[in-house]
């Protein structure tokens, strides 16, 4: 398998990044990972995960859709849309790689969401697999193995050496766009590093999560369950578990008005948010309750009925580590789960 | 008139002679009034003028027993007596002007006057 | 959408010499909503006024923005023209290109620049503005006078004599207050009850004033022409319809030793009482603390020798509720106490007074019928000291800061009379300054210097000491002989500061009434409405408003008269409807904005609303009383919910302007 | 307002003005042909109090490059207690806006009665001049509204 | 603790003194506690928890809790009374629908020191004579106890309750804190490199809104951010101006009703100091208008709607900073 040395991880940065933008997780001065543009000199983040997940990059916060510029009483309309340079995302654990499956099939499906196809295709996802999984960690109830991450091109680390093999086409380019840096080497020490990490997964305290009570086809036994008063009653209304959530794909649409017209762009919404999917109309949605139940209802109920039971969750773990008052997926499934 | 003199002696009363009203207050409740040469309320207006050295060479300073009547009573919350010993202190900061020295000591020792009395004393009026 | 019309006034050359007007114009015609635009001569004039007109009745504008002088100049004209086209008055903006422009800039292609932008904004605002309807509430034709004194008197002669009703409520068994006590005024030294107890009889006999005496303001609720005020009867255990004042009673009450507080304790009264003889309403009152049939049930002769029955033991507080179009508010003053003055000896010498004491003392109707004695052995005094200033400018907690402005003038007058009446007697006065601005005042003081030898002393008394031998020692600095005094004199006279009387800071709490840190209450405006508090319907007569004599108090009395009158005079106060107003399905009740009020406009109502979960609550939410709100703003900002706006002035005006403008 | 080369810096200032004090005074100002640059643009308020931490926010947001204040004198608000709010209310958010770094120049609050014309013209010309040497507002303004 | 809180709240709902009890929620792991109300005995019985991770402010509950028929028994720590004092203050709650049983407060736990030394997979966290036993999935870890303690605690102001109907545990007093010695130094910074501290700072800000969601001070019933009729709403900030505008008005708005309860900060997923923005204008006020404490009492008049004839004026912040 093809490797380098940890201790010439840089070299390999430079070279990457001399030919396009690369993103790697980094440490901030505050502890905390976020991906940041690698400039020389940049360590990669020892640390599980990034506080913001990796959908940034083709989901950004916001984003320009499209200009209006006024002049008097003309309107003009500008298409603002540009294409997107190449780019490598460094680091991506399993379960975020796993999120752009599941971005992809709400941005790639008809119709197609250009701004998100753009920046998926010129964007290349280079997992890590991980090592060192905390308690917080449930990515296995959906499938996911750490230790075997999806994305163009996967990393695996034995303490000595990263592994690299290409997943796709795009990972192979990669790959092949770096190989004079790589060697061929044996993966003894690799495999007794992941069987390690699998032995470690059985003893996570969420190892025995399982979704095998909910589906598309649950939503009678849920949605009107008891339990959501009780689960919600907490519930803050912030949108913190939608904007650190890998896989959440809301968005709204405003308009800003420039000083010589209208910029309109959207940003992330949480269903959280009271306003949110509100309409001229009025709002489906009027209580914390049922925007409490809209965010669960969709990742466990919704999201796999509409797309061949597929969860709308990847076990990252954020939303448990960062909810100010502690309520996340796990405590809903566990409270509501009727087996 | 001299202004660091005047600085120094506002700053360590902490008095704002500029309150006073010349109500006189001060002088017809002073006990030692008949004893001085500048009575109170002169004091505070000298203050205010940095008419600070005439001050300090004359008796009044050490005539006022610090009993306080003027600063009770004053309605605009002057402190005269406060001044007073503000410019005792200038006087006794002035360098080249100090009453003692050590051989004035024996002259001085008298055994009705207690021994904690010259300690005090020298210390206050030596360098 | 929007149909704005923009008119450019060139004002002669007034604008036009710096500013491109037809530039302006053409402008802003590009603006959005802008369907006219054009300049004229002089826009305020008739034929301008008729272009403006037209120009909304032909284009059916929805807007109006004038470029001209300021707002503050025409304003008021455009609105009115467009209320004659049709249009509400209240959709004219002006944008100010002359004063704020043409007249400080002197580039005409800056100014012109200027001036367009400063069109915009006023186009962005107008796009925003409401048509505004100023609402009307009526007015109660009465008026309510707090206080009894010389103040409350004027007044409510004044607006009885314009045709009003007016009621006064005097807390005291009679009206007549701290005049009432007094000899002899200054300057003319006329004797006070002769100029007073005319006035207190023609309120008594006036069938449109209602005299509550013995009574208090307990609560004050609603605005200006529509105030509902409750005021407590208290108890005087004497049927006033009854009684005739004749007296009896108070002579053969057996309790005769109650402290006269007319006489200011220096002499005593009994358990019934009439304060003094020209009271009115002449009327017995019984003072329960003293009475031994209230406080034991052992007695009863008043009311056996009552020959109208008069008498009634079981009387118990009564409260009526009144409707007033206006209030004001003459709850006078009193002297401060003078325990704190150890130095002066007030308290352990009864010859030391003050001169409301001696005010008594050498009145006819007082404890020594006009006959000057010391309190203590009832001597004759040969040496008076008065000490000037005693608690007033002072920076302590034991006095009051400011001048108390009277005591100049009736120290004078009292060392004048003593030494009138009595020429073997000295006197000496102790001052600070001696402040005489009145008409005749510095006369009367040099008269009693030159005239009467009066000893006036700059300098103070330090020290007052009674001595075994009944005198008192006074030690007192002469500042300009630059001596220390001793005088042993056989009385002294304190002229002590004045405050307010202590019923003021509750009643300000009631009528959402200013008050400054001393308890005088603030008038709307320190030079140009003096007479008025800011509270709108509330105004001030009198010493609660700053120490005054009673020239000055009369003066003012009339004047808060008068502007009850314009009140009252109106059927319904039309109200200013750039007001504030609350969107209750945002506010939160929070009161941060009832505290900024300064009109008490604000207040809170528990609302019923509909939950999404159709169920309701009850949610506490503010309410704006358009007809009190003056529209300042200030609540505005204190709202951080941002439920509070101001009409006319939005929040998204203002930021559209800034938009305009920033643009 | 943008900075061109050979053009010196023009910065725009956004003045709100109470309408019985300040307004009147600079309407005064302008009786009096007392210069004060265009620069100077004037919002009308009816006192000081009514001005929101927002609006200011705004103009900065919106390009301007200072904002000032102005209000009746301490004492004499049309509506009596006033701009005594809006003193705290400033000098809270000043401090605030120091406290991020914001230049300290950029923000004042002046007190002229309707009187103070002459105060008025200097106090606008004096507060031009500090903004002008400050530059532009680059620290607290909104890309999306600068002037291309 | 905890026993006699159960038993106390038990006694309570059985005598009818009240129907509901607020506390905490045990969760998944050692430090997940959610807040909760309870009903009956059995549900103390099972989930009731109190230990060093019940730091959250439990008062902001009381706003929806105080409204609902019968009264709430709600458990508060001495900083949560300051909370529920401001919030009775500003009539947002139903005082005399709460029964408060005043608790001991800190020093809580911050498991994010604890995860940020590198320690996870935690499994259960032990306070052995204030060293931390950290049981985790790659074997037992230990830290001081200090070093782990929320920076909230870590500033207290004062362990005194301002407001209780009963207490269990003896009362504290006011603290001498060092909470403004942050704020200080920043003051003492040039400007450039204040701008340059918050620019880094309120970067990362994502707009979650849990810092104003939590706050006991932020309980409009529609915030201007959310309000598009206001001007300044929005989701998400698209320029650095929109992060500053977002975190001054806030500030702003709590001026002189944040009782520094330090939740902000607490909950703020990317490690935002933004107590640092309310304690400056605490200090300020302190500093400007005398000392004044938010929440230690229920009558007096607030900062921001008070003033006296001699306020300082607004150019003293020039006059006292460094530049």
């Amino acid at each position: 398998m093809l490797r380098i040395s940890i201790d010439k991880i840089d070299s390999l940065f430079a070279a990457i990044s001399e030919k396009q933008a690369l993103y790697i997780p980094a440490d901030r001065a505050d502890g905390a990972a976020e991906y940041k543009k690698y400039e020389a000199g940049m360590k990669l983040s020892e640390k599980l995960n990034t506080v913001r997940s990796a959908k940034d990059f083709f989901f950004p916060q916001t984003e320009n859709l499209v200009e209006f510029k006024m002049e008097g009483k003309k309107i003009e309309v500008k298409d603002i849309r540009q294409e997107s340079e190449d780019f490598v995302i460094f680091g991506v654990r399993a379960c975020d790689a796993r999120s752009f499956t599941i971005l992809d099939k709400v941005y790639l499906v008809e119709p197609v969401d250009s701004f998100y196809k753009n920046r998926r295709d010129h964007g290349t996802v280079v997992t890590m697999a991980c090592t060192r999984p905390s308690e917080t960690c449930f990515c296995q109830a959906f499938g996911i193995d750490p230790t075997a991450p999806e994305g163009d091109c996967a990393v695996w680390s034995d303490g000595s050496y990263y592994y690299f093999k290409a997943n796709t086409e795009k990972g192979q380019a990669f790959v092949d766009s770096v190989s004079s840096l790589l060697e061929d080497g044996d993966t003894a020490e690799l495999d007794k590093t992941v069987a390690k990490t699998k032995e470690i997964m059985g003893r996570l305290p969420l190892a025995k999560l399982s979704t095998e009570n909910f589906g598309g086809d649950k939503l009678n036994e849920y949605f009107n369950s008891d339990k959501w008063g009780e689960l919600s009653e907490s519930c803050l209304g912030c949108g913190t578990c939608t904007f650190v959530c890998p896989t959440c794909q809301c968005y709204d649409i405003k308009d800003f008005k420039t000083s010589d017209g209208i910029r309109r762009f959207r940003c992330w919404d949480s269903c959280m948010y009271s306003d949110f999917t509100k309409m001229a109309h009025g709002n489906p949605r009027l209580t914390q309750l049922e925007r409490f139940r809209q965010r669960f209802m969709h990742k466990l109920v919704y999201f796999p009925a509409n797309n061949n039971g597929e969860f709308g969750c990847v076990g990252c773990g954020r939303c448990l580590s960062k909810c100010p008052i502690s309520m996340n997926i796990v405590k809903v499934m566990k409270a509501l789960e009727v087996k | 008139m001299n202004k660091n003199l005047k600085e120094q002696v506002l700053r360590s009363s902490g008095v704002n002679v500029l309150k006073c009203m010349r109500c006189g207050k001060c002088s017809g409740t002073c006990p030692s009034y008949d004893e001085m040469e500048y009575h109170p309320h002169q004091f505070v207006y000298m203050v205010e003028k940095g008419d600070i050295e005439t001050l300090m060479n004359s008796k009044s300073i050490y005539k006022c027993l610090t009993c306080f009547a003027c600063v009770d009573r004053c309605p605009r919350n002057v402190e005269p007596a406060k001044v007073v010993e503000a410019v005792r202190l200038a006087a006794v900061r002035k360098q080249g002007n100090n009453h003692m020295t050590p051989a004035d000591l024996p002259d001085m020792l008298d055994e009705d006057l207690p021994q904690q009395a010259i300690v005090t004393a020298f210390r206050k009026y030596i360098k | 959408m929007q149909r704005i019309g923009v008119f450019v006034c060139h004002c002669g050359t007034n604008i036009a010499a710096t500013v491109d007007v037809k530039a302006v114009a053409e402008a802003l015609g590009h603006e959005p909503g802008v369907v006219v635009s054009q300049d004229y001569q002089y826009m305020c004039s008739e034929s301008g006024q008729n272009l403006v007109k037209n120009a909304i009745k032909e284009h059916n504008l929805t807007g109006v923005v004038i470029c001209s002088c300021s707002p503050r100049m025409h304003e008021n004209t455009f609105r009115k023209a467009a209320a004659a086209a049709g249009l509400n008055p209240y959709l004219v903006e002006i944008a100010n290109i002359r004063e704020q422009c043409s007249w400080i800039h002197k580039d005409i292609a800056t100014a012109t620049e200027k001036a367009v932008i400063l069109g915009r904004a006023a186009v962005a605002k107008v796009h925003l503005n409401a048509p505004l309807i100023a609402g009307e509430s009526p007015v109660a034709k009465r008026a309510l006078v707090i206080g009894g004194g010389i103040a409350g008197i004027q007044t409510a002669l004044d607006i009885a004599e314009a045709g009003f009703d007016v009621d006064i409520v005097e807390k005291n068994p009679t009206i007549g207050g701290k005049m009432a006590q007094i000899d002899k005024t200054f300057p003319t030294l006329d004797c006070a009850a002769c100029i007073l107890t005319p006035k207190m009889v023609e309120a008594s006999q006036n069938e449109k004033i209602h005299i509550h005496s013995f009574s208090e303001v307990t609560d004050v609720k609603g605005f200006v022409g529509n105030f509902t005020v409750t005021i407590k009867k208290k108890a005087r255990f004497v049927d006033e319809t009854k009684c005739t004042g004749c007296g009896l009673c108070t002579e053969k009450c057996p309790m005769k030793k109650v402290p006269n507080e007319f006489n200011m304790g220096l002499d005593n009264r009994t358990a019934i009482y009439i304060p003094f003889a020209q009271a009115v309403p002449k009327v017995a009152t019984i003072d329960p603390n003293y009475c031994m049939m209230l406080k034991n049930g052992k007695c009863g002769v008043c009311s056996k020798v009552c020959s109208v029955g008069a008498i009634d033991y079981k009387q118990e507080d009564r409260f009526i509720e009144e409707k007033y179009g206006a209030i004001v508010v003459a709850t006078g003053f009193n002297p401060i106490k003078l325990d704190k003055y150890d130095e002066f000896a007030y308290n352990q010498s009864p010859d030391v007074v003050t001169s409301l004491e001696l005010e008594r003392l050498m009145n006819a109707a007082g404890p020594n019928g006009g006959t000057l004695l010391r309190p203590s052995d009832k001597t004759h005094p040969h040496k008076i000291v008065f000490v000037q200033c005693v608690g007033s400018r002072c920076d302590d907690s034991k006095g009051k800061p400011y001048c108390s402005k009277i005591c100049c003038m009736y120290t004078a007058k009292h060392a004048m009379l003593i030494r009138e009446k009595y020429p073997d007697t000295e006197v000496y006065v102790f001052y600070i300054d001696v402040r005489t601005p009145g008409k005749n005042f510095d006369e009367f003081y040099r008269r009693a210097v030159e005239q009467y030898n009066v000893h006036y002393i700059k300098g103070m008394v330090g020290k007052v000491t009674p001595q075994s031998n009944g005198k008192l020692h006074v030690q007192a600095s002469d500042l300009l002989a630059n001596e220390q005094l001793h005088i042993d004199a056989d009385m002294v006279v304190l002229a002590a500061a004045i405050e307010p009387d202590k019923t003021a800071r509750p009643l300000a709490t009631m009528l959402t009434t200013q008050m400054d840190t001393n308890d005088f209450f603030t008038e709307a405006h320190p030079k140009l409405r003096p007479v008025e508090s800011a509270t709108a319907g509330i105004f001030l007569s009198g010493a609660c408003q700053g120490p005054k004599d009673i020239p000055e108090t009369v003066a003012q009395a009339s004047a808060a008269a008068a502007k009850a009158i314009g009140l009252l005079c109106k059927n319904s106060i039309t109200c200013n409807p750039c007001v504030a107003h609350s969107d209750e399905l945002m506010c939160n009740g929070c009161s941060s904005c009832e505290k900024v009020c300064p009109y008490g406009a604000i207040t809170y109502i528990d609302k019923e609303f509909r939950m999404p979960d159709r169920t309701t609550k009850v949610r506490r939410v503010a309410s704006v009383n358009p007809a009190v709100c003056q529209g300042c703003g200030a609540c505005t900002v204190a709202c951080p919910s941002g439920a509070m706006d101001l009409n006319g002035f939005s929040n998204s005006q203002i930021m559209a302007e800034v938009d305009a403008i920033c643009k | 307002m943008q900075v061109n080369e050979n053009k010196e810096f023009e910065p725009l200032i956004v003045a709100f003005c109470c309408n019985w004090c300040s307004y009147a005074g600079a309407d005064l100002s302008g009786t009096n042909r007392l210069n004060y640059p265009t620069n100077v643009k004037i919002i009308r308020v009816p006192c000081s109090c009514r001005v929101n931490p927002m609006f200011i926010l705004r103009a900065f947001q919106r390009g301007a490059d200072g904002v000032i204040l102005c209000g009746c004198h301490p004492g004499d608000c049309h509506y009596t207690s006033g701009n005594y709010f809006t003193r705290r209310r400033m000098t809270l958010l000043f401090s605030m806006l120091d406290f991020l770094g914001i230049e300290r120049d950029r923000t004042r609050v002046e007190w002229v009665s309707a009187a103070e014309g002459a105060k008025f013209a200097a106090t606008m010309n004096e507060f031009t001049e500090a903004v002008k040497k400050l530059g532009p507002n680059r620290r607290l303004e909104d890309l999306r509204c600068r002037k291309q | 603790m905890q026993e006699t809180m159960i038993n106390r709240a038990k006694q309570l709902l059985a005598d009818g003194t009240v129907t509901r009890v607020i506390g905490w929620k045990r969760g998944e792991f050692a430090y997940d506690i959610t807040p909760a109300v309870f009903e009956s005995a059995e549900e103390l019985e099972s989930d009731f928890v109190f230990d060093d991770f019940t730091s959250a402010n439990v008062s902001k509950y009381l706003v929806k809790e105080s409204a609902k028929e019968g009264k709430v028994l709600v458990f508060l720590k001495p900083c949560d009374t300051y909370s529920l004092n401001q919030l009775t203050k500003e009539h947002r709650v139903n005082r005399d629908n709460i029964y408060v049983i005043g608790i001991p407060g800190g020093p809580k736990l911050d498991i994010e020191k604890i995860k940020a030394k590198g320690i996870t997979g935690i499994l259960s966290v032990r306070n052995e004579n204030y060293t931390l036993k950290i049981e985790t999935i790659y074997g037992e870890e230990t830290m001081p106890f200090s070093e782990a303690i929320l920076d909230k605690c870590a500033s207290c102001k004062s362990k005194k309750h301002v407001t209780y109907d009963e207490l269990i545990g003896e009362d504290g007093d006011v603290l001498d804190s060092n909470r403004f010695d942050m704020v200080e130094k920043l003051e003492n910074m040039t400007a450039q490199e204040r701008y340059d501290f918050w620019r880094e700072q309120l970067s990362k800000c994502i707009r979650c809104n849990a810092c104003r969601n939590v706050c006991p001070a932020c309980t409009c019933e529609k915030c201007v951010f959310d309000n598009p009729n206001s001007g300044v709403e929005n989701k998400a900030a698209s320029d650095s101006f929109e992060e500053n505008m977002f975190h001054i008005i806030r500030a702003f708005h709590v001026a002189g009703r944040c009782t520094d309860c330090g939740e902000c900060s607490r909950v703020c997923p990317q490690n935002i100091p933004l107590h640092l923005l309310n304690r400056k204008f605490i200090k300020d006020i302190n500093e400007l208008y005398g000392a004044y404490q938010a929440g230690e009492d229920t009558t007096s008049k607030a900062p921001l709607t008070n003033y006296t004839f001699d306020d300082c004026e607004a150019s003293i912040v020039h006059e006292r900073g460094v530049e």
